[in-house]
C-alpha cells in the first residue's frame, strides 16, 4: 500500500504544494523527496516484482512498468538536482513566472508519467498521456521567447493530434475484441490473455494507428519535428528530461500495444513496419546532423536516432529487444549528461551556433572534457554502455539474419557518427579566432559534471557485470512481450 | 652446396677477372677508333689512366662530408662482391639459394652510395647526375629480375651456379629461343646500367648530357680512380654474365669452352662497338622507353615459355 | 434516425469547405456539438442506462457550449473576425472534400463487407472517417491557426462518431475524462493563442516557420 | 615471468594517472615518459623471455557481459607484443626530448601524456587479449587514445582535420569489425579467438561474410591502398614520437588482426589469397610512388609504411595461398616473411620518424624544400637516419634485406609448388617487388641527400644544437638493432618461431627453408670485412698522396650558390611525371606577362587520387543528405501532412504485405 501512495499521490501533493505561493524555498525540497521516494519505490518493485495493486484493477506495477518507472524517476532526480543550478542562473524579471510554475508542472510530469505507464486500462492510456502533454507546456514555454512560443505551439498541436490517432487505434482495439470483450475489462492481461481471439484486420488497422499516433510523441520520423523543436528549444533540464523519460514513457505504452500482439500472428506485420520506423528515424538524423549549425538540435536529432535504434531493436526481436530495452537505459543516462553539458555550454557562451562555440576545452575545460565523454558515450564507445546494447542489437540482427537493415543501419551510424564528431570534437578544439577582451573566467569543477559524470560512468558496471536484478526483471519483460532469449 | 669454392683454378679465374677489367674497356675503346678510321689509343690506356690517378691528390669539397669519403670503397666493394657470384670456375666463389637476389640488391646499394656522394657535394651538375641515374635505375631491377628470375623458375634452381653452370639443359631448341631474348634483354640492361651510348655518352664532358661522369665529377685523385675502375668492372661483370648465360659448356670445362667464352665477350664487346659508333645518344626522355622495351621481351619472353 | 443525423454530419463538412469565415466555423461546431450529442443518444437508446444522459450531458455542455463559446471569446479579443479574406475563393477545397466524403462511404461499406463478424454500422463509420479527413484537410489547407484549432476539433467530432459508429460502448468514467482533457487542451490553446498574437501579429501558420534546419 | 608483465601495466596504468598529481610540466613529462620506459622494459624481458622459451599461457577472467575473457601469450600475441612494447619504449625515451620544445613554447602536455600511455596500454592489450568483445573494447580505446595524442596541436586546421580522418577511418574498421566477430559469435556461441578456431560448422555464407568484413576492417586500419587515404594525413598531423607510433605499430594491429584471422578460420578459397597478393602489389608500388613526390618529410614516411605495409601483405598473401593448397611450406614462408617484415618495419620506420623529428624541430617545418645540410648540425641523426633509409629501401647489410629476401623466396618456392599461372604471377610480383626497391632507392636517396647533404637551401645554414641524450639512446638502440637483424637474421626468425609453429606447425615443412639465412650472416661478415679492409687501404694510400679540400669543382663556373643544388621536387619530377595517371601533380604558378617582371612564385603539390577520391565521396554525401533538408520546413502543415502521409503508407503496406 506504501507503495501506491509514495508512487501516486505524494507526487500529487508535492506539486500542489509547490505550487503554494508561500512555501516557495521548500519548493525544490518537496520536489525533491518526491523524487527520491519515487526511485527507492520503483527500484523496490523492479527487483522484488510484485505489483502493489489489486490483481484486476485499471493500475497495475507489471516488470515492463517497474523498469520504465526507474528510468523515470532516475531522470527525474538527476533533474530535480540539476534545476536550482539552472534556475538561478534564470534570475531574470521575466522569468518571474516561469520559475514560479516550475516545480509544481515538475511534480505534475512525474504524476503524469508515473500513470501512464501504471495504466491496464488502454481507453485510459490516451487521456493519461494528453496529461502528460499538458504537464510539459508550462516546462517548454519557461524563456517565453518567440521561438519557445512557436516550438510549444507546434508540440501542442502535433501530439495532441497525433493521440486523437492513437484513440482510434484504441477503438479499432476495441473493435477486433468484438464480441467476447467487455469493455470494463478492456485491460492489457486479459487483452493478452485472449489475444488469438482477436480479429487479425483490426488488430493491423490498431497497430498502424497506435504506432502513428504515438510517433509524434516518441519522435519517430516522418512525425519528428514538433518533438525535435520541443526539445532544442526548451530549457536544458527540461529538454534531458524530454529526451531521457518522456520519449521512454511513450515507448512503454507502445510496448503496451505490442504486448497484446506479441502472441498473435500479426506480430511479423508489426515488427517490418517498426524496423521502417527505425530506419527512416536514422535515415533523417543523419540528414540533420551531417551539417548541424545548432548544438541543441543535433542533440534533439541524436534522440531522435536512438529511438530509431531502439524501435528497430524492438521490430528485430530475440536478444535485439534486449538490447532495445538495455539502450532505452543506456540513453536516458547519455542523453541527460548531453543536455546539462549543453546548458552549461549554451549559459556561457550565450549562443546555440555551433561555430561561434570555440576553444571549449580553454574556457569551460570541465564541460567540455564532459562533454566530449559523453560524445564518445553516444556514438558507442566501449566501455560505456551503448557499445554493448548495440552489440545485442546487430547479435539480434545478424542472428534473424536479416542483412538490409544491417548494412543500412551501419552506413548511416558511420554518417552520424561523421558528423556528429565534425561538430562536437570541432567545438572542442578549434582555437578563439579572436582573444576576448576580458578572458570569461575559467571554470570550477561543479555539481552538474558530478552528476553527467555519475550518470555516464554508472553504465559502466551495469554494462559489463550485468547485475541480476535488472536482467532478471528484463527477461521478465521479454516473456511477457512474447520472445524466449 | 658449401659456400666458398675452395678449387684453386677457379680463383685464378677470379684473379684474371679482376685484372682484366679495364682490358676489356680499352678493347671497346680501341675498336670504336678503329670503326670511325681512328688508329686509337693503345688498349691498355685505361691502366695508364689508373696508374695516373692513383699517384695524384685527392681533393674533397668544402661541403663533402663522410659519405664523399667512403661512397667509392662502398661502390668498388659491392661491385667486386657482386662477381663473386657469377661461376667463372666450376661453382662460383659464393653460392647460396638466392644469391641472385643479394647480387642485384648489392648493386643497388653501390647505386645508393653513388647518388648520395653526388649530392654531398652541394654541386648543380652532380644533382643532375644523381637524379637522372637514380631514375634509370628504377628501370634496370625490372629487366634484371625478368631475365634471371624468369631463369630461376624455369631451372628451379635459385643461385648463379645452379642456374648456369648445370641448369640450362642446350637440348631444347625453345629453350634456346629463351636464352637468347634473355640475352638481348641484358645486353640492353648493360647498356643503361654501365652508361654506354645510347643511354649516357662515357667520354662526354658535356655538363648537360652525361649521367655517370657527371656524379663523379668532382672525385679525384684514389676516388676517381676507384669510380673508373669499378665502372669498367661493371662492365665486364655484365658482359662475363651475359657470356655464362650463353656458354653451355662451362668457362673450365673442355678447352672449347674457354674459346668460346672469349669470342663471346669478343663479340659482345664488338657488338657494343659497332651500337656506340653508329648511334647518337637518346634524349633523356625516350630512355624510359627504351628500358621498358627491354623489360617487354622480357614478360613477352616468359609467357611464351611458360604457356609451353 | 441515427443515419439522418450522420447525414448532417456529413453536410456540414460539406459546407465547411466552402466559406473561410471564422464564425460560420463556429456555428458549424455548435450544429456539430448538437447533432454528436443527438446521435449519441439515439444509439444507446434501448438499453437506456443513466450514464448514457450524463454522457450526452456532458458532450452537449463541452462540445456545444463551452468550446465554441471560448472560441468566440478569442476571435472578439484578438478581433481575428475576417478570416483570411486574402485568399481568393478556390474550388480544389470542395473537390477535395466531396472526395473524402465520398471515399469515406465507399471504403466503410468495403470494410463492413470485409469483417462481416464485427457488423460495424455503415453511415456512421463512414461519417467519422469522413469526419476525420475534412479535420485534416482543414488544417493543411487553412493557413489561420484559429481555423486549424477547429479543424482539430472536427476531427474531435470524427473521433467522438467514430466510437458509436462501432458501438463500443467506453465506460462513462473515461468518457468524461476524454471530454475534460478536450476543454484542458482547447483551453490551453487559447492561452497560447493570446501570447501568439504578441508575437506573430496575422496569426497565420505561415509565420511560424522560424525553427527550420 | 607473467608478474614482470603484471607490474608493467600497473606502472602504466600509475603513468596514466599521474598528469592529474603533478601540475608542472616539465618534471611531468619527464616523469611519465621515465616511468613508462621502466614500464615497457620491464614487459619486454617479459616478451622476449616468452618468445625464446616458449611455452603457451593462458589466463582467464570473467565477465558477464563478455563470457570467460581468455588472455592467451600465443605466438603470434607474445611476437606482436614485443614489437608494440620495442617501439613504445623508443618513443617513450624520444618524447622527452621532444615535448621539451613544446612545453617551451607553452604547450599543456598533461592530457596528452596520459593518452599517449593509453595508446601505449591500449596497443598491448589487443595484441594479447583472446576474446573477441574484449579485443574490440581495447581496438576502441587505441582509437580514442591515437586520436587525442594525434590532436596535440590543436590550433592548427590540419592537425585537426588529419586527426579527425584517423578517428573516421578506425571508426570505420571497427563497425566492420563488429560484423565481423558478432557473425562468429553468433555461430559459435562463444566470443573465445580458440572456440572460434575449433568450431568446424561453418558454411560458406558466413565464412565468406566473415573474411570479407574482417579482411577490410584490419585493412582499413592497416593502410592498403584503396583505404589508406586517412594514413598521410593523421600521420603528418600527429607530433613526432606519437606518428612514429602510429606508423611503426599502430598499423600493426591491422596486420595482426589478418593474421590472426588467418589462424582462427579454415581456409576457404583461394582467391582472397590471389586478392589480397594483388592490393598489396598496388598498395606497395603506388604506395612508394606518392612518397616519392612528397614534399612533407612525415607524409613521405607515411607513403612509406603503406609500401612496406604492402610488402607485409605480401607474404601473408602467399601464407593464404599456402593454406589454401595445403603447403605447409608456404605457409611458414609467407608468415615468415611478413612477421620479420612487420618487427624491422616497425624498428627502422620508428628510427626515420625520430630522425625526422629532429630536423623537424631544428628546421620548424617539414617541407623538404628549404633544408640542406644537417648532416653537419646533426651528426648522430644524419648517421642513424643513413642505417634507416638503407635498411627501408632493402638494401643489404641491414634488416630490411632479410625480410625481403624471405619474401622473395616464398614468391620463387610458391612458382615452384603452383602450376597453371601461378609462376607468373610470383615473378611479376617478383618484378614488382624490384620495381618498388628500385623507387624506395631513388625515393630515400632524394630524402637523405636533400635534407643532410649539400648547403641548406634557405640560405640560412641551421645553428648546431646539442641533441638531447634522451632521444640519441632511441636512435642509436634502433639504429644498433637494425644492423643486428641485419647480419644476423637468424635472430628475428628465432622470436618468430613460435609463432610460425603454430601458424603451420612448420615441423612438417622441409627443415633446410632457414638454412640461406644462416648463410646469410657469413656472405655479410665477409662483405663488411671487405669494405673495412678496402677503407682502411684507401685512407693509407690517400694519406700518401696527399688530400687538400677545395670548393667544389663547377665546371669552371665561379660563383656557385645554394640555389643551384637540386631540390627534392627537380630531383624526383621526371619519375613522378612518369606516374601521370595515378600521381597528379598540380601546379600553381603565374607565367611572366610584363616586361619588367616583379617576384614570382612557383608551387606544385603532388594530390592522392585516391584521396580526391574519397574527398569527393564525402561531398556527394553532403550533397545528398543536403537534398533531404526540406523535411523540416518549419510550417506546421507540413507537419501534419507528413503524418496523413505515413499513415496512408503503413495502411498500405497492411494491404500489400498481409
Amino acid at each position: 500500500m506504501a507503495t501506491i501512495f509514495i508512487l501516486l499521490i505524494l507526487p500529487l501533493i508535492t506539486s500542489a504544494l509547490s505550487a503554494w505561493g508561500r512555501l516557495a524555498r521548500l519548493r525544490y525540497w518537496f520536489t525533491l523527496l518526491a523524487g527520491v521516494t519515487h526511485l527507492v519505490a520503483s527500484l523496490y518493485c523492479l527487483v522484488t516484482g510484485i505489483n502493489p495493486f489489486a490483481p484486476r484493477s485499471w493500475l497495475a506495477v507489471d516488470p515492463l512498468a517497474a523498469f520504465f518507472l526507474v528510468i523515470l524517476s532516475h531522470t527525474f532526480v538527476l533533474v530535480t538536482l540539476y534545476a536550482p543550478g539552472f534556475l538561478q542562473r534564470m534570475q531574470g524579471e521575466e522569468y518571474a513566472r516561469s520559475r514560479h510554475w516550475f516545480y509544481p508542472a515538475l511534480n505534475f510530469y512525474l504524476l503524469a508519467n508515473t500513470l501512464v505507464l501504471m495504466v491496464q486500462q488502454f481507453a485510459m492510456i490516451w487521456v493519461v498521456i494528453e496529461l502528460t502533454t499538458f504537464s510539459l507546456v508550462p516546462l517548454m514555454y519557461f524563456y517565453r521567447t518567440k521561438a519557445s512560443l512557436e516550438a510549444v505551439w507546434k508540440y501542442l498541436f502535433l501530439v495532441s493530434l497525433g493521440l486523437i490517432f492513437l484513440f482510434v487505434g484504441i477503438l479499432f482495439l476495441g473493435l477486433a475484441g468484438r464480441g467476447w470483450l467487455d469493455p470494463s475489462d478492456f485491460t492489457v492481461r486479459n487483452m493478452t490473455e485472449n489475444s488469438l481471439r482477436l480479429d487479425p484486420l483490426w488488430l493491423k488497422a490498431s497497430f498502424i494507428f497506435v504506432l502513428v499516433g504515438l510517433s509524434a510523441k516518441i519522435g519517430l520520423a516522418p512525425m519528428h519535428p514538433g518533438d525535435v523543436d520541443a526539445t532544442s528549444n526548451a530549457p536544458a533540464p527540461i529538454a534531458a528530461l524530454m529526451a531521457g523519460s518522456l520519449r521512454s514513457t511513450a515507448i512503454a505504452a507502445l510496448l503496451r500495444f505490442y504486448q497484446v500482439i506479441a502472441h498473435t500472428e500479426v506480430r511479423p506485420f508489426a515488427q517490418r513496419l517498426l524496423v521502417i520506423a527505425g530506419l527512416l528515424s536514422l535515415a533523417v538524423a543523419a540528414v540533420y546532423m551531417w551539417r548541424s549549425r545548432n548544438y541543441k538540435r543535433m542533440l534533439a536529432y541524436s534522440s531522435v536516432e536512438h529511438l530509431g535504434i531502439i524501435t528497430l531493436g524492438i521490430g528485430i526481436g530475440g536478444v535485439a529487444l534486449l538490447g532495445a530495452l538495455l539502450h532505452l537505459l543506456f540513453n536516458s543516462f547519455g542523453k541527460t549528461a548531453l543536455f546539462f553539458m549543453a546548458g552549461n555550454i549554451h549559459q556561457s557562451y550565450g549562443t546555440r551556433k555551433i561555430e561561434s562555440i570555440t576553444g571549449l576545452l580553454r574556457r569551460l575545460p570541465w564541460s567540455g572534457f564532459v562533454w566530449a565523454l559523453a560524445f564518445f558515450y553516444i556514438v558507442g564507445t566501449p566501455p560505456f554502455g551503448i557499445f554493448f546494447s548495440e552489440v545485442l542489437l546487430l547479435k539480434g540482427m545478424i542472428h534473424f539474419a536479416n542483412w538490409v537493415p544491417l548494412v543500412i543501419l551501419l552506413i548511416l551510424l558511420m554518417t552520424i557518427f561523421i558528423g556528429m564528431g565534425r561538430s562536437v570534437l570541432g567545438m572542442l578544439q578549434t582555437p578563439v579566432a579572436t582573444a576576448e577582451l576580458v578572458p570569461a573566467p575559467v571554470e570550477k569543477f561543479n555539481f552538474s559534471h558530478a552528476l553527467a559524470l555519475y550518470a555516464i560512468l554508472l553504465s559502466v558496471p551495469l554494462a559489463l557485470f550485468r547485475p541480476a536484478a535488472l536482467f532478471d526483471a528484463l527477461r521478465a519483460i521479454m516473456t511477457a512481450l512474447g520472445t524466449t532469449l | 652446396m658449401e659456400l666458398i669454392s675452395s678449387d684453386p683454378f677457379s680463383w685464378l679465374a677470379y684473379a684474371l677477372f679482376f685484372a682484366g677489367a679495364p682490358l676489356l674497356t680499352g678493347f671497346v675503346n680501341k675498336l670504336k677508333a678503329r670503326f670511325s678510321g681512328r688508329f686509337g689509343p693503345t688498349v691498355f690506356q685505361p691502366y695508364y689512366e689508373l696508374f695516373r690517378l692513383a699517384r695524384k691528390e685527392t681533393i674533397y669539397s668544402v661541403h663533402a662530408g663522410f659519405i664523399s669519403r667512403l661512397a667509392p670503397v662502398i661502390v668498388l666493394c659491392t661491385a667486386a662482391f657482386a662477381a663473386l657470384f657469377l661461376p667463372l670456375g666450376k661453382t662460383a666463389a659464393i653460392t647460396f639459394p638466392g644469391d641472385l637476389i643479394l647480387f642485384a640488391y648489392l648493386l643497388a646499394l653501390g647505386r645508393f652510395f653513388q647518388i648520395l656522394a653526388a649530392l654531398d657535394t652541394a654541386g648543380g651538375f652532380e644533382g643532375m647526375g644523381a637524379s637522372r641515374e637514380a631514375r634509370f635505375a628504377v628501370f634496370a631491377e625490372p629487366i634484371f629480375f625478368f631475365t634471371i628470375g624468369s631463369l630461376a623458375i624455369v631451372t628451379r634452381s635459385y643461385s648463379f651456379t645452379s642456374i648456369l653452370v648445370g641448369g640450362i639443359s642446350w637440348s631444347d631448341p625453345s629453350f634456346v629461343v629463351f636464352v637468347s631474348v634473355g640475352l638481348l634483354s641484358l645486353f640492353f640492361l648493360m647498356m643503361s646500367e654501365c652508361s654506354r651510348m645510347p643511354v649516357d655518352d662515357p667520354n662526354t664532358h658535356l655538363e648537360l648530357t652525361m649521367i655517370h661522369e657527371a656524379m663523379i665529377l668532382d672525385a679525384s685523385g684514389v676516388d676517381l680512380m676507384l669510380y673508373q675502375y669499378t665502372a669498367s668492372l661493371k662492365f665486364l661483370l655484365y658482359c662475363v654474365l651475359a657470356a655464362l648465360l650463353l656458354n653451355p659448356f662451362g668457362v673450365f670445362g673442355p678447352a672449347i669452352g674457354l674459346v668460346v667464352f672469349a669470342m663471346t665477350l669478343g663479340g659482345m664487346a664488338a657488338g657494343l662497338a659497332l651500337v656506340e659508333t653508329l648511334m647518337a645518344r637518346f634524349r633523356l626522355v625516350l630512355v624510359p622507353q627504351f628500358l621498358l622495351f627491354a623489360t617487354a621481351i622480357g614478360l613477352l619472353n616468359v609467357l611464351i615459355f611458360i604457356r609451353l | 434516425m441515427i443515419n439522418a443525423f450522420t447525414i448532417l454530419f456529413c453536410l456540414t463538412l460539406i459546407y465547411l469547405a466552402v466559406t473561410t469565415r471564422l464564425s460560420t466555423y463556429v456555428l458549424i461546431l455548435v450544429l456539430q456539438g448538437v447533432l454528436v450529442a443527438g446521435v449519441h443518444l439515439l444509439a444507446f437508446f434501448d438499453n437506456f442506462a443513466w450514464s448514457h444522459l450524463i454522457v450526452a450531458g456532458g458532450v452537449l455542455l463541452v462540445r456545444t457550449v463551452l468550446i465554441p463559446f471560448y472560441i468566440t471569446k478569442i476571435i472578439r479579443d484578438l478581433d481575428m473576425g475576417h478570416g483570411d479574406r486574402t485568399r481568393r475563393y478556390h474550388p480544389g477545397f470542395l473537390i477535395q472534400m466531396a472526395f473524402i466524403v465520398i471515399g469515406a462511404f465507399v471504403l466503410s461499406h468495403q470494410l463492413s463487407l470485409l469483417t462481416p463478424q464485427t457488423q460495424i454500422n455503415v453511415v456512421p463509420f463512414a461519417a467519422a472517417i469522413a469526419g476525420i479527413a475534412a479535420g485534416g484537410l482543414l488544417i493543411v489547407r487553412r493557413k489561420l491557426l484559429l481555423a486549424q484549432v477547429v479543424g482539430f476539433l472536427i476531427i474531435e467530432n470524427g473521433l467522438f462518431l467514430l466510437g458509436l459508429g462501432i458501438q463500443s460502448e467506453m465506460p462513462w468514467t473515461i468518457e468524461l475524462a476524454g471530454l475534460l482533457d478536450l476543454f484542458v487542451l482547447v483551453f490551453l490553446m487559447g492561452i497560447a493563442m493570446n501570447h501568439l498574437k504578441t508575437h506573430f501579429p496575422e496569426g497565420e501558420s505561415d509565420e511560424l516557420t522560424g525553427l527550420r534546419d | 615471468m607473467i608478474w614482470f608483465f603484471v607490474i608493467s601495466l600497473l606502472l602504466e596504468a600509475l603513468s596514466f594517472v599521474m598528469p592529474a598529481f603533478v601540475r608542472e610540466s616539465r618534471r611531468l613529462n619527464v616523469a611519465v615518459n621515465l616511468l613508462n620506459a621502466t614500464a615497457l622494459l620491464l614487459g619486454l624481458t617479459f616478451s622476449l623471455s616468452g618468445l625464446l622459451v616458449y611455452q603457451y599461457v593462458e589466463y582467464q577472467i570473467e565477465l558477464p557481459a563478455a563470457g570467460p575473457v581468455v588472455i592467451g601469450f600465443d605466438g603470434l600475441s607474445l611476437f606482436f607484443l614485443f614489437t608494440f612494447q620495442l617501439l613504445s619504449f623508443a618513443a617513450s625515451l624520444y618524447a622527452i626530448g621532444y615535448l621539451r620544445d613544446y612545453i617551451e613554447r607553452g604547450f599543456s602536455v598533461r592530457a596528452h601524456l596520459s593518452f599517449f600511455t593509453l595508446l601505449i596500454v591500449a596497443m598491448q592489450l589487443v595484441a594479447i587479449l583472446h576474446n573477441a568483445l574484449a579485443f574490440l573494447i581495447a581496438w576502441e580505446a587505441m582509437a580514442v587514445a591515437a586520436y587525442f595524442s594525434i590532436v596535440f596541436d590543436q590550433d592548427r586546421e590540419d592537425v585537426r582535420r588529419g586527426g579527425f580522418w584517423y578517428f573516421v577511418a578506425t571508426h570505420a574498421s571497427a563497425l566492420l569489425l563488429f560484423v565481423c566477430f558478432l557473425t562468429l559469435h553468433e555461430k559459435t556461441g562463444s566470443w573465445n579467438f580458440n572456440d572460434f578456431a575449433s568450431y568446424t560448422g561453418y558454411d560458406t555464407q558466413t565464412l565468406a561474410i566473415v573474411l570479407l568484413t574482417g579482411m577490410i576492417g584490419f585493412g582499413i586500419k592497416a593502410g592498403f591502398m584503396p583505404f589508406h587515404a586517412w594514413l598521410p594525413n593523421a600521420h603528418s598531423a600527429a607530433p613526432t614520437h606519437v606518428s612514429a607510433l602510429l606508423s611503426a605499430i599502430n598499423i600493426k594491429a591491422g596486420i595482426y588482426g589478418m593474421a590472426r584471422l588467418m589462424m582462427i578460420l579454415p581456409a576457404l578459397s583461394a582467391a582472397y589469397g590471389w586478392g589480397l597478393l594483388a592490393v598489396s602489389l598496388v598498395s606497395a608500388v603506388l604506395g612508394v610512388w606518392y612518397a616519392l613526390a612528397q614534399h612533407d618529410i612525415k607524409r613521405l614516411l607515411a607513403y612509406h609504411s603503406v609500401e612496406n605495409i604492402g610488402i607485409i601483405g605480401l607474404g601473408l598473401s602467399v601464407a593464404w595461398l599456402g593454406r589454401c593448397y595445403a603447403l605447409p611450406e608456404l605457409v611458414v614462408l609467407g608468415f615468415a616473411g611478413a612477421l620479420l617484415h612487420t618487427l624491422n618495419h616497425a624498428i627502422f620506420k620508428g628510427l626515420l620518424f625520430f630522425g625526422a623529428g629532429n630536423v623537424y624541430q631544428r628546421a620548424h617545418s617539414g617541407n623538404v624544400e628549404n633544408m640542406g645540410g644537417f648532416a653537419r648540425v646533426l651528426p648522430l641523426t644524419s648517421a642513424t637516419f643513413l642505417v634507416g633509409a638503407i635498411s627501408i629501401c632493402g638494401l643489404p647489410p641491414f634488416n630490411g634485406f632479410a625480410s625481403e629476401f624471405l619474401v622473395y623466396k616464398s614468391f620463387f618456392r610458391t612458382a615452384d609448388l603452383l602450376h597453371g599461372y601461378a609462376p607468373l604471377a610470383m615473378l611479376v610480383s617478383a618484378v614488382g617487388l624490384a620495381f618498388m626497391g628500385g623507387l624506395a632507392v631513388a625515393c630515400f636517396t632524394k630524402l637523405y641527400g636533400i635534407v643532410f647533404l649539400g648547403v641548406n637551401r634557405s640560405g640560412i645554414a641551421p645553428q648546431p644544437q646539442s641533441e638531447p641524450a634522451s632521444s640519441n639512446i632511441p636512435l642509436l638502440g634502433l639504429a644498433g638493432l637494425c644492423a643486428l637483424l641485419g647480419i644476423f637474421p637468424q635472430i628475428g626468425l628465432r622470436l618468430a618461431s613460435p609463432a610460425l609453429n603454430e601458424l603451420a606447425n612448420s615441423a612438417q615443412a622441409p627443415v633446410g627453408w632457414a638454412s640461406p639465412l644462416a648463410q646469410l650472416q657469413i656472405v655479410f661478415a665477409l662483405f663488411l670485412a671487405l669494405v673495412a679492409i678496402c677503407y682502411g687501404l684507401k685512407r693509407w694510400w690517400q694519406s700518401k698522396a696527399g688530400v687538400r679540400v677545395h670548393e667544389t669543382w663547377g665546371c669552371g663556373y665561379a660563383r656557385i650558390t645554394f640555389r643551384m643544388q637540386y631540390t627534392a621536387s627537380s630531383f624526383a619530377e621526371e619519375l613522378v611525371n612518369l606516374g601521370r595517371p595515378m600521381l597528379a601533380v598540380g601546379m600553381k604558378w603565374k607565367p611572366i606577362s610584363t616586361i619588367l617582371p616583379t617576384a614570382e612564385a612557383f608551387h606544385s603539390h603532388c594530390h592522392d587520387r585516391m584521396e580526391n577520391g574519397w574527398l569527393a565521396f564525402h561531398g556527394v554525401i553532403g550533397r545528398v543528405l543536403a537534398l533531404f533538408r526540406w523535411i523540416q520546413s518549419g510550417n506546421i502543415r507540413h507537419y501534419v501532412l507528413y503524418m496523413f502521409a505515413a499513415l496512408f503508407f503503413y495502411l498500405l503496406c497492411a494491404l500489400v504485405w498481409n
